[in-house]
């Protein structure tokens, strides 16, 4: 499995990287972290005549507060969230979420920014951003533009980035006190996509839930947000018949593709089975 | 197409050469520079036989580019021992029957030899998570387990010592 | 591997002019984003080319298309195609296309299709887990791109529907016909709600 | 001032022979990376293969295009059948006697078939060259399954066998029809189903597998066309016979034609096979006149080499009302893909798939297994297992679980009222085998109370009566014997080449010593175990003997390892030369103790005069005389070669226990519990064994729980990379309890029965029996594998018993 040819640049700086990508045209193809672009590349299915290698754009990288908000710069690796305090005491989903994604030397590699641009639905940032309530800085040559998660995928590798914007940064509001969360990830093995995906973001008031964001991995043409779900449970007591309610909701959306994983029926039903165990744990862990 | 000049410092020996951009890591290293300890298998990043340490991580030679390495440090399996002194990882794969044929061997050392210094007390459970990117078809694992407990013990002792 | 589909679009163009325009198979294929005929080679027998882009893979199949039968009387199109690519993978489409004119709205109609797609090699192999929506979004810009061609059409205007007045008799958006599915996704989420907000979820 | 003698135990530790956890001698290298496997070897000048391979499951081809590959700088050459053709090297033969194509003639019969080889510069350029070739195909009906096959008027498969009525095992009733092979008295089968107070029956697919050792196939072939040599570097299993083929096919005399398995990767039997790629580079270096390297791909490996198993199985027991089984029928469906070229001994086209009376003492059974041709990969390797051995444990342990569900019999107590005592041995089987040792009884009860077997199933009673239990629980019990060490050449053969195999020990002058044998480590570390055996024979410490296998220019001739042939056969082949030596030795000791042979005992390391301590000659002193002044009558020197031919089978055995739970949620399955008891006769090196029995049983688990080759009705197999087949990470991996029990084998030199593959044999059925357990109370008798959680959870639902 050898890649095909291809001419290699390094911009230096974001400005760089979006002249480079406006020169060269739908040809060229940005080069994150690689784990998805390069077994591609080397199966042929891509032949990009040219890779824009943004590796050594240091402003791509990081995590940073900004007020009530987190910023995440879209090259952070999997294994820098994992290892962030700012995340660890404000996000945590993310830090969790992130141990199950592939394993740890692809974490050193795998970015944030990559896992979400791509557009794949098994991957699992997307509904991770969504019950995050994060939004993405895109920048290209008209300047930077800002996209709720919940708008930004289309369709199965397609979302709202143009051919020549870079994504830039995440930012997410960072949970309050007392937040629960939790992401629940069924998968073969480790290093898997999920079979099914759920990730809760919620708060409570008494035994009510008066806030709650859900957002399910790979099972439909993008990462799902399940509103039904949510208004299922908002301002309602939570117990099990609320959160059978909402589970079914939450299958009702689903419009996964069948393959090794399961069929559809098996992938919906586990769309349910993670958002009652996320749910739940969300739960537990709301003051 | 051109050729790359690139510069990367492997196993402590600075190498300047000029490679094809798409020249992957691992070929850069067995083909460029004979140094055929890091094994290829699965080509899609999932069994870790090629891992290798690239700035203090690991990293699947496989999947990535050499040219991503201009100005790196990379250490590989051959560059473990010092001076002849097997390293910690080396010895408890060796003591405890960690190998079987030997070809996962050098990615597992690889990344047993960084995952030690990310975490040097590591539990049963954290070696099994942290380890969890590297195949083995021979051992069923249990003995590399054991391998890297007794690399971790050793390397406290040296520290303590 | 094999996919079947059977769908149903409603279209706001007649009859007649979508019968019109599925006669002519270069046109037809025209709308299928990235598909173009490259040579006619009998009556009823054409070469083309497909290009289809998904993120970053791109597939180029070359082959054949026949059209098998063509009933006027049932506005009824069967056509098989086939080709392959370069790298391994190869595809066929046995596909019949009718033209179901809408008694209670003659300026409508519905594009029924039914095809049966099989893709072996490396496409299937790898794509397999896309096929069904990759298909989706082919199909509905190509309704899309079908519907806006038909409408183009000269014949018989009738008198719109008070309802979609301002949709037919506005500019038919050319810009937005999609020639290959990347890089439009704007276009593929306005089309998106739009089959979404008619039609409710994919069966 | 001397020192004190070392006492007994000393010099028997200081040989670390046999019984020793000796470490192992290989590991240096591989711990340093200086391993040396076939993708390390460079030789000058060398060029680089790859293969264009098809696309499709079954079609015709039309038209190869190479000018655009020839076109691309780097490429030397381009070669498809047509081009192999006035060599006559298209097709080959197979090893079951079948004919397998080299390159597609024509047609091609199953996806990734070899079409066309790409020899260029450097393997980038190969890569892109075979994007180059245009190949044009005409698809053709596929035929995926095998009962489908055998319909009148299914595709024709193989075009090539039109109007052989006879194939290499007998008659062909149908155009993919292989074999039908029988064994056992159907007779006397149908006569005790007919007295049965109870029978039962189950049908069961055992799903098409591969052995997928980290290390894919490959080969370096050096042809020097001045000196008319051939030199081949090889991922071979067994590296003489690849002589042998080599020879056969290409015409150059065997003593010309030099193979050496380096160290390999991982083999599990699918480095048993000779595939086309080896013969397509040995060809491009004849007609290039320099080194080709051919490495496939992780795809390649697995869409194209050797598979294991599809068999498709109907077991029936017949049995008292007590449980006493009286009778055993089975027939088997065999999808064989689309070239018979299952590695089995020759007059056993289904292997040793007759040991299916497995640890029973059954009067009355017979056996039948139809092979047919479909469009998949040809292969059929005994994937860490012995002959097709696995699918006969896996039937005979399911059906005697269906039999003691059907009977309301504990499947432990089942058992016991079945197992072959151990004053029956040597016993007999139906089938006809001669089970040379056991003792069945004793091991299943130290396993049972190892466990708390009756308090695990006090607890089980517990879990099911909990309606809102959020798992199953399951206890899987198999009580397994196995047929290893092919075999006596009196029935066993490859290619007519008798299952012998050998051994060749030089002792040197100064008492160290070097043996040379005809098997092959791919990790079992022969190096270090072979050498335990001549150190207790001999009285050398292990350490000062070096052991060279691989190498056909230097290794006396052997069969290679597989199928645990090792130690049965060339460990014996061993001793057996080792002991040659030794009976030379104590003359030579005779000798210069100046004493008759009848005088001397042997003691760890010495020939020592009868009840004089003091007179002795240690092994290094005999061997300095050998060499050095010899008794009047022998020949210097002191070196044996031995070809041994075992007198029969070996048939190791063991007793796994297993406790699952199942997520009743997701159908994901824990193995909370797995306790592995083997008995391999003698053993030679603990610490190995221990290892060897983690690793089978891991397979064992990775076959269990989720390994598959997942076709789709085209005939694309849709799960090639290691994304999708299944090899388990640590962090599935169980935990791994093991125990053992020695009954050495009486026909073999040192006793010892081979173990490798015990693990994959017995663990497999274990975890379905402990699954299909879990699910017992709801009257579910079998589940097929592989158990995985999409499987187990739809098995959930269709019992009402998810959540």
């Amino acid at each position: 499995m050898i890649p095909p040819r291809f001419d290699y640049h390094v911009p230096s700086s974001v400005g760089e990287a979006i002249t480079m990508l406006t020169e060269l045209g739908s040809d060229a193809k940005l080069l994150a972290g690689g784990h998805s672009l390069l077994p591609m590349m080397k199966l042929r299915f891509a032949e990009p005549a040219h890779l824009i290698d943004i590796n050594r754009i240091p402003e791509l990288r990081g995590i940073r507060e900004d007020g009530a908000d987190i910023v995440i710069g879209a090259m952070t690796v999997e294994n820098d969230l994992i290892a962030s305090p700012i995340l660890q005491a404000k996000a945590p989903l993310l830090c969790e979420a992130a141990l199950l994604i592939a394993d740890p030397q692809v974490r050193n590699r795998g970015t944030i920014g990559g896992d979400i641009a791509h557009g794949d639905p098994g991957n699992d940032h997307p509904a991770l951003a969504m019950a995050l309530d994060a939004s993405f800085l895109l920048q290209g040559p008209n300047g930077q533009r800002s996209v709720k998660a919940d708008d930004f995928f289309v369709g199965t590798y397609m979302t709202l980035l143009e051919e020549n914007e870079i994504m830039v940064e995440i930012r997410l509001p960072a949970l309050a006190a007392g937040t629960g969360y939790a992401y629940e990830k069924l998968k073969r093995k480790t290093g898997d996509w999920a079979t099914a995906g759920c990730a809760v973001v919620m708060q409570k008031t008494g035994d009510k839930i008066t806030h709650v964001r859900i957002g399910l991995t790979n099972v439909g043409p993008t990462a799902l947000r399940a509103e039904a779900a949510e208004q299922v449970l908002l301002n309602q007591p939570f117990g099990a018949e609320t959160v059978k309610a909402a589970s079914e909701a939450a299958m009702a959306i689903c419009d996964p593709a069948e393959d090794l994983r399961g069929d559809i029926e098996y992938k919906t039903a586990m769309a349910g089975e993670m958002f009652k165990r996320a749910i739940n744990k969300a739960w537990s862990r709301c003051q | 197409m051109t050729k790359k000049l690139i510069t990367v410092t492997v196993n402590g020996k600075k190498e300047e050469k000029a490679v094809e951009p798409r020249t992957l890591l691992v070929h850069f290293l067995r083909e460029e520079l004979n140094l055929t300890g890091a094994h290829i298998s699965c080509e899609t990043s999932h069994c870790g036989a090629c891992t290798v340490d690239i700035d203090g991580q690991s990293v699947k030679s496989c999947t990535h580019l050499a040219v991503q390495c201009d100005g790196s440090e990379v250490l590989t399996v051959e560059g473990l021992a010092d001076k002849g002194v097997l390293h910690a990882v080396q010895e408890g794969f060796y003591k405890e029957h960690g190998l079987q044929c030997g070809f996962c061997t050098p990615g597992m050392l690889m990344r047993a030899y960084r995952f030690l210094q990310e975490n040097p007390n590591p539990s049963e459970d954290e070696i099994r998570h942290g380890m969890s990117g590297n195949l083995c078809r021979c051992t069923g694992y249990q003995n590399i387990i054991k391998s890297i407990q007794y690399a971790a013990k050793k390397l406290q002792e040296s520290v303590a010592a | 591997m094999e996919v079947k589909l059977d769908k149903q679009y409603p279209l706001d163009v007649d009859a007649t002019r979508s019968w019109t325009l599925l006669t002519d198979l270069k046109a037809v294929a025209s709308c299928m984003p990235g598909a173009h005929i490259t040579e006619q080679l009998s009556e009823t027998s054409y070469k083309g080319a497909v290009k289809v882009k998904v993120g970053p893979a791109v597939a180029q199949f070359a082959g054949t298309v026949d059209v098998k039968e063509l009933d006027p009387t049932l506005k009824r199109m069967v056509m098989f195609g086939k080709g392959a690519d370069k790298s391994g993978s190869s595809a066929s489409m046995n596909m019949t296309v009718t033209i179901v004119p809408d008694p209670s709205e003659p300026t409508h109609c519905v594009l029924s299709g039914q095809a049966e797609v099989i893709v072996n090699g490396k496409f299937a192999q790898f794509g397999g887990r896309l096929m069904v929506q990759v298909s989706d979004m082919l199909l509905a810009q190509f309704v899309e791109n079908f519907r806006q061609q038909a409408k183009a059409l000269p014949g018989a205007e009738a008198a719109p529907q008070a309802g979609d007045a301002a949709k037919t008799t506005s500019q038919p958006e050319p810009a937005k016909v999609a020639s290959e599915i990347n890089g439009l996704s704007i276009v593929w989420s306005l089309i998106k709600n739009w089959i979404s907000g008619m039609f409710g979820k994919r069966s | 001032m001397n020192a004190p003698a070392p006492s007994l135990e000393a010099r028997e530790l200081a040989l670390a022979g046999m019984g020793a956890s000796r470490l192992r001698k290989e590991d240096a290298r591989f711990i340093q990376g200086k391993g040396n496997y076939v993708d390390d070897i460079k030789m000058p000048g060398m060029l680089h293969m790859d293969i264009v391979r098809s696309p499709i499951a079954h079609g015709r081809i039309i038209k190869i295009n190479k000018e655009a590959a020839l076109a691309i700088p780097g490429v030397h050459a381009v070669l498809t059948a047509e081009d192999l053709k006035p060599l006559k090297l298209h097709w080959m033969p197979t090893l079951a006697g079948d004919v397998a194509a080299v390159l597609a003639d024509e047609k091609v019969h199953f996806q990734m078939q070899e079409v066309a080889i790409v020899i260029a510069d450097d393997r980038y350029i190969a890569a892109d060259a075979i994007e180059a070739v245009e190949v044009e195909y005409e698809e053709l009906p596929v035929v995926m399954d095998p009962y489908a096959a055998l319909a009148p008027d299914a595709p024709v498969i193989r075009e090539d066998l039109a109007g052989k009525t006879t194939g290499a095992h007998g008659p062909r009733e149908h155009h993919n029809h292989i074999f039908t092979w029988d064994a056992g008295d159907k007779a006397a089968a149908d006569a005790a189903f007919d007295a049965a107070d109870v029978t039962v029956a189950e049908h069961m697919y055992y799903p098409r597998v591969h052995p997928c050792p980290l290390e894919t196939c490959g080969c370096v072939a050096s042809f020097d066309p001045i000196k008319g040599d051939l030199t081949t570097y090889i991922t071979s299993q067994a590296p003489h016979v690849v002589r042998t083929v080599v020879s056969m096919l290409s015409g150059i005399p065997e003593s010309k034609v030099r193979i050496v398995s380096p160290d390999i990767g991982g083999g599990f039997g699918n480095k048993v096979g000779i595939y086309p790629g080896y013969v397509c580079a040995i060809v491009a270096s004849i007609v290039l006149g320099r080194p080709v390297k051919w490495v496939e791909d992780r795809m390649e490996n697995i869409s194209s080499t050797a598979f294991a198993r599809d068999y498709h199985m109907d077991g029936e027991l017949a049995a008292t009302s007590e449980g006493k089984i009286t009778g055993l029928r089975v027939n088997v469906v065999a999808d064989h893909g689309a070239f018979d070229a299952c590695a089995d001994p020759t007059k056993f086209p289904a292997g040793m798939f007759h040991i299916v009376s497995g640890s029973y003492d059954i009067p009355a059974a017979h056996a039948s297994v139809k092979g047919v041709y479909t469009n998949k990969t040809p292969g059929g390797v005994a994937y860490r297992c012995s002959f097709r051995v696995t699918e006969a444990v896996y039937l005979i342990e399911r059906m005697v679980d269906v039999l003691a569900q059907k009977l309301g019999i504990d499947k432990a107590e089942i058992r016991r009222r079945n197992f072959i005592q151990k004053e029956q041995f040597p016993y007999t089987s139906a089938f006809g085998f001669e089970y040379d040792s056991g003792d069945y009884a004793t091991a299943l009860e130290k396993v049972l109370d190892a466990v708390d077997y009756k308090g695990l199933r006090a607890e089980q009673a517990l879990v099911r009566a909990n309606p809102d239990s959020p798992t199953l629980m399951g206890i899987g019990l198999v009580t397994f014997t196995e047929v290893v060490g092919a075999g006596p050449s009196k029935i066993c053969d490859i290619l007519g080449v008798g299952m012998f195999d050998s051994c060749e020990i030089r002792i040197h002058p100064t008492g160290s010593a070097i043996a040379r044998m005809g098997t092959i480590s791919q990790g079992q570390g022969h190096q270090t175990t072979y050498a335990q055996i001549i150190a207790t024979e001999l009285g050398i410490p292990s350490e000062v003997i070096q052991v060279e296998e691989g190498d056909t220019s230097t290794a006396p001739y052997g069969l290679g390892t597989y199928g645990s042939r090792s130690t049965p056969v060339a460990g014996a082949a061993i001793a057996m030369a080792a002991r040659k030596i030794h009976a030379k030795a104590k003359k030579i000791a005779a000798h210069m103790l100046e004493v008759n042979e009848a005088d001397l005992d042997w003691e760890i390391d010495r020939f020592k005069v009868k009840g004089d301590d003091s007179k002795f000659k240690t092994m290094t002193d005999v061997a300095w005389q050998a060499y050095h002044q010899p008794p009047a009558g022998l020949e210097p020197g002191l070196e044996a070669v031995h070809y041994y031919d075992p007198p029969n089978f070996t048939f190791p055995f063991g007793i796994y226990l297993c406790v699952v739970d199942i997520d009743r949620g997701t159908g994901e399955t824990k193995i909370r519990r797995f306790y592995a008891l083997d008995d391999c006769g003698t053993r030679i090196n603990p610490m190995i064994i221990e290892g060897q029995i983690h690793g089978g049983l891991t397979e064992g688990f990775a076959v269990a729980m989720g390994q598959q080759m997942p076709y789709d009705a085209q005939g694309n197999l849709l799960g090639n990379t290691l994304m999708d087949y299944f090899l388990p990470t640590m962090v599935e991996t169980p935990h791994w309890e093991t125990d053992h029990t020695v009954t050495p084998s009486p026909h073999h030199p040192i006793g010892a029965k081979g173990v490798a593959e015990s693990p994959h044999v017995g663990s497999i059925p274990t975890f379905t029996s402990a699954i299909v357990d879990a699910f017992s109370h709801l009257g579910v008798t079998h589940l097929d594998m592989p158990h995985n959680a999409l499987r187990t959870w739809k098995a959930l639902r269709a019992n009402g018993a998810n959540l």
